[in-house]
């Protein structure tokens, strides 16, 4: 008989990186669905447009490189869902299918793939397309037609943008709507619910971290609590919880486990972090939104907070 | 109550298939293979040669040094060969082979100590080193040395080692189940030659029956803690935590801090080398897994494995791994020939499938988490991957105890235990 | 022959942008129009020459304690000389090139020829030299400006050369852009090195 | 509120390097260890304050009465060189500990155009002398802000596969570029300057 | 020669011709360079107001010109407003007729905001709508406008279009009051 010998230890836990993956677009589908319901076909088109050119940037990258095409990951694909999730449901598809290379190519693929990268891909392909292309990434619409197939758009303003110049109160939309996904917005921000459940489940089966969507809700809601009881006019914190990009940011890009803090306290301080550059950004700020920002600049800061958080072993001394 | 736990560590499934199974004695072997090396410290020399008549706990091995333990002969017989056979742990190693007869006669020489209740604390303490008596918890260190601390080091607190986390092992649960009379006179003996000021049983919440049984039999200035069910509880360092809250300095040992931990096991060999004259000949051994029949074993040192296999009703069909020790931190044999040691409290049988291939690092901390040293396994696997040598200390390599937790828990399949042992190699022979 | 390749290594084979890595602020600030790359180009050039040319003629004069801040002191005059000619006729760029053209002083493509170069040879080389990694620096802007301002303006020189069907790429005006470009090239520069020098 | 806006520009969006694309040499340079780069941080922040401090009432207070603007290059430049000089071996004398610290760093600042760019646009900016000393102190403590995070990044990077080809400065400028796509967040957060 | 006094004989050398070389230039472009910066501001009065002289006063610390044409009659005002826009200051030329009712123009000095989007401020579609206004408080809407002090936004620059239509009423309002008080 043939014995095999492995290195202890020699059971594992039943956790692997597909399963992550797959579970966090599995998570997504509530909003995905809903985004797609309520956009029509052109958000549906948008979501095929950003996965089909990230994978493919992937294996371009992989085949260049000449490194095993390790696309089964789903990781790659979930950086296509998300940035499909983020941008306006009427953005010219190709300027889509260029924001999935970027997210690819300058997000993860210059760092050496996945693992290494320092951003959060899917934001960094927004981010790029943001600053390429402001005027296009800031129009937003609904459905013109009843009819599923229609292609046509017509213009309206997101909650957020309602509320420029800032700041007037909660704009124009109540919460039910914020809730269930009646507004304009982002293709897979604005089912709040079906983000909150997926979210939870995420939380619940440990795929992500609570922490730091915990510290980015409650330095929102406080911060924003100050100013909404303080200041004139101010937006109240449920409007800057259900209104934009906050659930969908808190809780399924901050918890990118790999452009985020491996420490727990740097997960605290980041979420931290990330909620007070919301508050700022949104209220002060040159931006309606800042969850992309808040996210990219506290991805920066990572390897600092990895730093200065680093846990003392047992026994150890500085 | 909360329950007395460290940080980190990992809730496997505890598999304990043979907790109610009572010990029972292995046939004895037609021939047994006894290292001479069973032990951390310096080595042995054979004090037999080939054609010698050994007894059952005739001494055949041991070395000048004060770290080193004697070994001795396993059953009544011949000495057919002194050379080079398989070992559990070094893969290879100088054993001595030793065909039985069928009469069994104890060595002349064992005699228990008189009056052992009231003996010195330097012939307890002699007779504990020549009978061979080391760390049953794992670590084989020679229990003399540990209970000789320097005078510069008092000790206060002594923790009994009941803790047994590894999965499917459960040698130390029945031992206390069925002889905890002898395990109490053990630590009193023990308490006796270090005098501490409290002395601790820890016994992890999932041994109710052991618990319940020791509990009957405290003497006083003994006290039983239950501790949680929770890998790697048995780790010196991560008990003392528990239940003192007490950490021991990174690079130090449990003495820097006034504290002895010694497992059950131990303490069972020594009540028997003091009260018996018994020197370390045999041990219980927990034989699970994928065999037909697992059970906990008595057994001779230097039994090949698969006789205890054979005696469990054999391997089940698509076996192709064989453990010594546990599935967290026990090492897997190349052959069934391998002998049991004094180190080895079970025997595992698995079904290991294909293994998945290693995949890039997500970053995702559940390593950082589970790691009860609270070091970076994550970045020492990629310090060592990419041969940043220099980063090794700045990030506690050597604080690493090994524990496999962080493999366990990692969903990328990063072998990281092996890339620190790596690691470590590279650090000593940097610093040489 | 000898001269040949003094003048000709600058090009491209020690390139001060894209084989050194010197001159990196200029490099990256003025190049969101072909026109202001040039104009910078064409400034670095003047001192670069000018300065290199004098200092090899006074090398000897130079006692070596000194030599640092005369070498300031002349670049400095040239690069003022340079700026208050732009500043009286061609305000328009003078405003674009902003500071920068007073920090050519800086540049340390400018001190480190001085240092290397011209003050340990004879006249004609220095000039040949600074003359090469200049149009070097030159051509380095000329490239990086030139992508620049198809992509993010979809002009040349201000002259719309891709059609209505083009949506600029602002990104590529604004700071982001300089540095990714940039970047960009660099990696790409570096296959090619790469594959040329196997 | 003045100097709160002034140093939160200076940090983010007026960054020097970002936004005005300064000392970028040294920023490729010295960014691959956090602890040169905290170094060079404090080098930079303590050169460019104390140029302020002298280069000010050098400008105000003796070129401008004498009608000299066109001396402001030259003596700035001069200026700085010799306080660098004067610096280095003040240190080692006097405060070897701080020369150990920062000694290393000093000889490279003097052709660093982030120190003279700062001069340069104190005068453009027409501060006065304690906004001056404000601003640069501000500007350099942003130039320092950028160089650790990208030391902190850099950091991580050598434990990372990174392709061969982009290794050093490419990868350097990229990560630069994302830092400053990152950074436009901050726009109009704060209108300093 | 002694070495310390080499140096010094050739830092001062070096210095006297740099200086010399320097004066020389300056003292030459100087009135260039002075009429270019005139000129940038009369060009912007000249295309808003066209006269024959502009005076420049200050008031309230702003700079304020008065334009008369060859008779010396006052053809209009003009002033200089600055303020925030989205990436840093704006400042810009507004010019009143001589009733101080109407606006004759506006014209952008400086400005920071981002190529292809708030720089369009620049652009004669976005400025000319501010010619013939009355001088009353203006308002930004995005679309088409609808009311008499209405002006379209640039698509995608709301905010910087906002910045300079406040700036004009900010500094409208000023420059009426120096009006009243000139006339
Ligand atoms: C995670 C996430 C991050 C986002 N980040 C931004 C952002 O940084 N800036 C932004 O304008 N929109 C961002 N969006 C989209 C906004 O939430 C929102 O739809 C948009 O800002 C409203 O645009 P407007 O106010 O310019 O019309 C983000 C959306 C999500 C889901
Ligand atoms: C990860 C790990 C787990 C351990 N688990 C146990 C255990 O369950 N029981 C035990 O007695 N010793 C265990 N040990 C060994 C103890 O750390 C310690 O060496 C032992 O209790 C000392 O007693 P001994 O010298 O009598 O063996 C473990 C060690 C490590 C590193
Ligand atoms: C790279 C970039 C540059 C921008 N520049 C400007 C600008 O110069 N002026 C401005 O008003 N808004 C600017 N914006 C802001 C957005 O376009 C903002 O969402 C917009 O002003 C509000 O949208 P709207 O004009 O469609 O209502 C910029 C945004 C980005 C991403
Ligand atoms: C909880 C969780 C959240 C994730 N969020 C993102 C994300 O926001 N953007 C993204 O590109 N990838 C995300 N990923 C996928 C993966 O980490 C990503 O592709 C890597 O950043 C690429 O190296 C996520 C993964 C997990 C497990
Ligand atoms: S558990 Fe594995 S994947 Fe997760 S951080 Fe640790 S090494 Fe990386
Ligand atoms: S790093 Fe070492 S101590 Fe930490 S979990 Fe891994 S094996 Fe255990
Ligand atoms: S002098 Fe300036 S341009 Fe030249 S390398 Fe140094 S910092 Fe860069
Ligand atoms: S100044 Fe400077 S360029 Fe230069 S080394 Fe420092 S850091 Fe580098
Ligand atoms: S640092 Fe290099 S030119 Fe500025």
């Amino acid at each position: 008989m043939k014995l095999v010998v492995t290195t202890s230890p020699h059971i594992r836990s039943s956790l692997s990186l597909q399963k992550v993956m797959y579970t966090v677009i599995l998570c997504l589908l509530p909003a995905l669905f809903w985004g797609i319901y309520y956009f029509h076909i052109r958000a549906l088109f948008l979501l095929i447009t950003c996965s089909i050119s990230t994978v493919v940037t992937e294996i371009i990258f992989k085949k260049v490189r000449k490194k095993p095409v390790s696309i089964g990951d789903g990781s790659a694909l979930l950086t296509g869902v998300l940035l499909a999730m983020v941008l306006p449901p009427y953005l010219p598809l190709w300027m889509a299918a260029l924001g999935g290379f970027v997210a690819i190519s300058l997000g993860k693929e210059v760092f050496g793939g996945l693992g290494y990268n320092i951003f959060n891909p899917a934001l960094l392909g927004r981010a790029f397309l943001m600053a390429a292309f402001p005027v296009q990434l800031t129009t937003w619409g609904i459905p013109a037609r009843a009819s599923w197939t229609s292609l046509d758009a017509i213009t309206r303003a997101t909650p957020l943008a309602t509320t420029l110049p800032k700041f007037s109160g909660n704009g124009l939309y109540p919460l039910q709507k914020l809730l269930f996904g009646l507004h304009p917005g982002s293709m897979g921000e604005v089912f709040s619910i079906g983000l909150i459940v997926g979210g939870l489940i995420l939380i619940a089966l440990r795929i992500a971290d609570f922490r730091i969507p915990l510290a980015a809700f409650l330095t929102l809601v406080i911060l924003s609590s100050i100013f909404y009881f303080t200041g004139e006019n101010y937006p109240s914190p449920s409007f800057h919880l259900l209104a934009g990009g906050f659930l969908l940011g808190a809780l399924f890009m901050a918890t990118d486990p790999v452009t985020t803090p491996y420490t727990k306290k740097g997960r605290w301080v980041f979420g931290m972090g990330m909620g007070a550059l919301i508050v700022f950004i949104r209220l002060f700020g040159g931006y309606p939104e800042g969850v992309m920002y808040s996210i990219l600049i506290m991805n920066a800061f990572t390897p600092l907070i990895n730093r200065l958080t680093r846990p003392l072993p047992l026994g150890g001394k500085k | 109550m909360k329950k007395l736990s460290f940080p980190g560590g990992v809730h496997p499934a505890e598999a304990k298939l043979t907790a109610s199974a009572p010990i029972e004695n292995l046939p004895l072997p037609e021939k047994v293979v006894i290292p001479l090396q069973q032990h951390i410290g310096a080595p042995n020399n054979p004090t037999v040669k080939k054609g010698d008549e050994v007894f059952t706990g005739t001494l055949i091995g041991k070395g000048d040094a004060f770290v080193s333990s004697p070994v001795f002969s396993s059953v009544t017989g011949k000495v057919v060969e002194i050379g080079n056979f398989f070992h559990p742990v070094t893969g290879k190693g100088i054993a001595v082979a030793i065909e039985r007869k069928e009469e069994e006669v104890l060595d002349p020489a064992i005699k228990p100590v008189e009056d052992p209740e009231n003996a010195e604390k330097e012939v307890l303490l002699e007779t504990i080193r020549a009978k061979g008596i080391v760390g049953m918890g794992g670590a084989t260190f020679p229990t003399h040395v540990k209970l000789s601390p320097p005078p510069s080091k008092p000790i206060d607190t002594l923790i009994i080692n009941g803790a047994e986390c590894e999965p499917y092992l459960t040698c130390d649960d029945r031992l206390m189940i069925e002889s905890g009379q002898e395990i109490i006179k053990g630590v009193k003996i023990i308490q006796k030659i270090l005098n501490p000021e409290k002395t601790f049983i820890a016994i992890e919440e999932n041994k109710p029956e052991a618990i319940s049984s020791l509990q009957k039999l405290l003497e006083e200035n003994m006290e039983i803690v239950v501790v949680k069910t929770k890998y790697p509880q048995g780790g010196e360092k991560q008990l003392i935590k528990a239940i003192l809250k007490r950490d021991v300095p990174s690079g130090g040992l449990p003495l820097d801090i006034g504290i002895v931990v010694q497992n059950v096991g131990t303490c069972f060999a020594i009540y028997e080398a003091v009260y018996r004259g018994k020197p370390l000949y045999e041990r219980v051994v927990t034989v699970t897994g994928e065999v037909n029949n697992p059970r906990n074993l008595r057994v001779r040192l230097g039994t090949p494995v698969s006789c205890l296999v054979e005696f469990c009703g054999g391997l089940k069909e698509g076996v192709n791994q064989v453990i010594f020790g546990g599935p967290m931190m026990g090492i897997a044999q190349i052959s069934l020939d391998t002998p049991i040691i004094k180190g080895t409290s079970g025997v595992l049988a698995l079904k290991r499938k294909e293994f998945p291939p290693e995949y890039p690092c997500i970053r995702c901390a559940r390593c950082v988490d589970v790691c009860p040293t609270s070091i970076l396994p994550t970045q020492l696997a990629k310090i060592v991957k990419f041969e940043k040598w220099d980063l090794l200390e700045e990030y506690h390599l050597m604080d690493c105890i090994e524990c496999g937790c962080c493999v366990y828990v990692c969903p990328s399949n990063i072998p990281i235990v092996q890339y620190i042992k790596a690691g470590k190699d590279k650090l000593r022979r940097m610093k040489k | 022959m000898k001269s040949y390749i003094v003048f000709i290594k600058g090009l491209w084979r020690e390139n001060p942008v894209f084989r050194q890595i010197l001159g990196m602020c200029p490099t990256l600030a003025v190049t969101g129009y072909l026109s202001n790359g040039i104009a910078m180009g064409l400034a670095v050039v003047f001192v670069l020459v000018a300065s290199s040319t004098v200092i090899s003629i006074f090398r000897r004069l130079i006692p070596k304690q000194v030599r640092m801040p005369t070498f300031i002191v002349i670049i400095a005059t040239f690069v003022v000389l340079v700026d208050y000619f732009l500043r009286a006729n061609y305000p328009f760029l003078s405003k674009k090139l902003g500071p920068y053209v007073p920090l050519i002083v800086v540049n340390c493509i400018i001190m480190g020829r001085q240092e290397a170069f011209s003050s340990k040879n004879p006249v004609w080389l220095s000039f040949l030299d600074a003359l090469g990694m200049g149009i070097g620096f030159t051509l380095a802007l000329v490239i990086l400006s030139t992508v620049r301002e198809i992509l993010g303006f979809g002009t040349l020189l201000g002259h719309p050369v891709l059609g209505q069907w083009f949506t600029p790429w602002v990104i590529m005006a604004l700071p982001p852009g300089a540095f990714l470009s940039l970047g960009v090239i660099l990696g790409i520069n570096n296959t090619f090195q790469k594959k040329s020098t196997r | 509120m003045d100097f709160l806006l002034i140093f939160l520009a200076a940090l983010t969006t007026q960054n020097i390097v970002f936004a005005y694309f300064l000392g970028i040499c040294p920023y490729l340079g010295v960014s691959r260890k956090l602890d040169t780069a905290l170094g060079m941080g404090m080098a930079v922040t303590f050169v460019m304050t104390i140029t302020a401090l002298f280069s000010w009432p050098i400008f105000y207070l003796i070129l401008i009465p004498r009608n000299l603007p066109y001396l402001e290059l030259p003596v700035f430049i001069l200026v700085i060189a010799s306080l660098v000089q004067f610096l280095e071996m003040y240190f080692r004398k006097a405060i070897p500990h701080l020369y150990s610290a920062l000694g290393i760093y000093l000889p490279l600042i003097t052709t660093n155009c982030a120190i003279l760019g700062v001069a340069l646009f104190m005068v453009l900016k027409k501060y006065d002398f304690i906004h001056s000393l404000f601003y640069t102190f501000s500007t350099g403590l942003g130039f320092s802000l950028a160089l650790l995070i990208m030391a902190g990044i850099r950091e991580d990077l050598d434990l990372a596969p990174v392709p061969k080809n982009l290794k050093g400065a490419p990868l350097a400028l990229i990560i630069a570029g994302l830092l400053a796509l990152a950074f436009m967040g901050f726009s109009g957060l704060v209108k300093g300057g | 020669m002694n070495y310390r006094v080499k140096m010094i004989l050739t830092l001062l050398v070096v210095g006297a011709f740099s200086g010399g070389s320097l004066s020389f230039v300056y003292n030459k472009m100087l009135p260039k360079i002075e009429a270019n910066l005139k000129k940038e501001i009369e060009n912007s009065l000249l295309l808003l107001v066209p006269a024959a002289s502009y005076k420049e006063t200050s008031f309230q610390g702003k700079r304020v010109f008065v334009c008369r044409d060859k008779a010396g009659e006052v053809v209009g005002y003009a002033i200089i407003g600055k303020g925030g826009g989205f990436q840093g200051e704006i400042s810009l030329l507004i010019a009143l007729d001589k009733e101080g009712k109407k606006i004759l123009g506006i014209d952008i000095l400086e400005s920071q905001e981002t190529p292809g989007l708030g720089a369009k401020i620049d652009e004669p579609f976005f400025k000319k709508q501010f010619k013939e206004r009355e001088a009353e408080k203006l308002e930004v809407i995005k679309g088409k406008a609808e009311k008499e002090n209405d002006i379209e936004a640039i698509t995608g620059a709301t905010i910087s279009s906002r910045a300079v239509v406040s700036i004009v009423n900010n500094y409208v309002a000023i420059l009426k009051e120096f009006v009243e008080q000139n006339r």
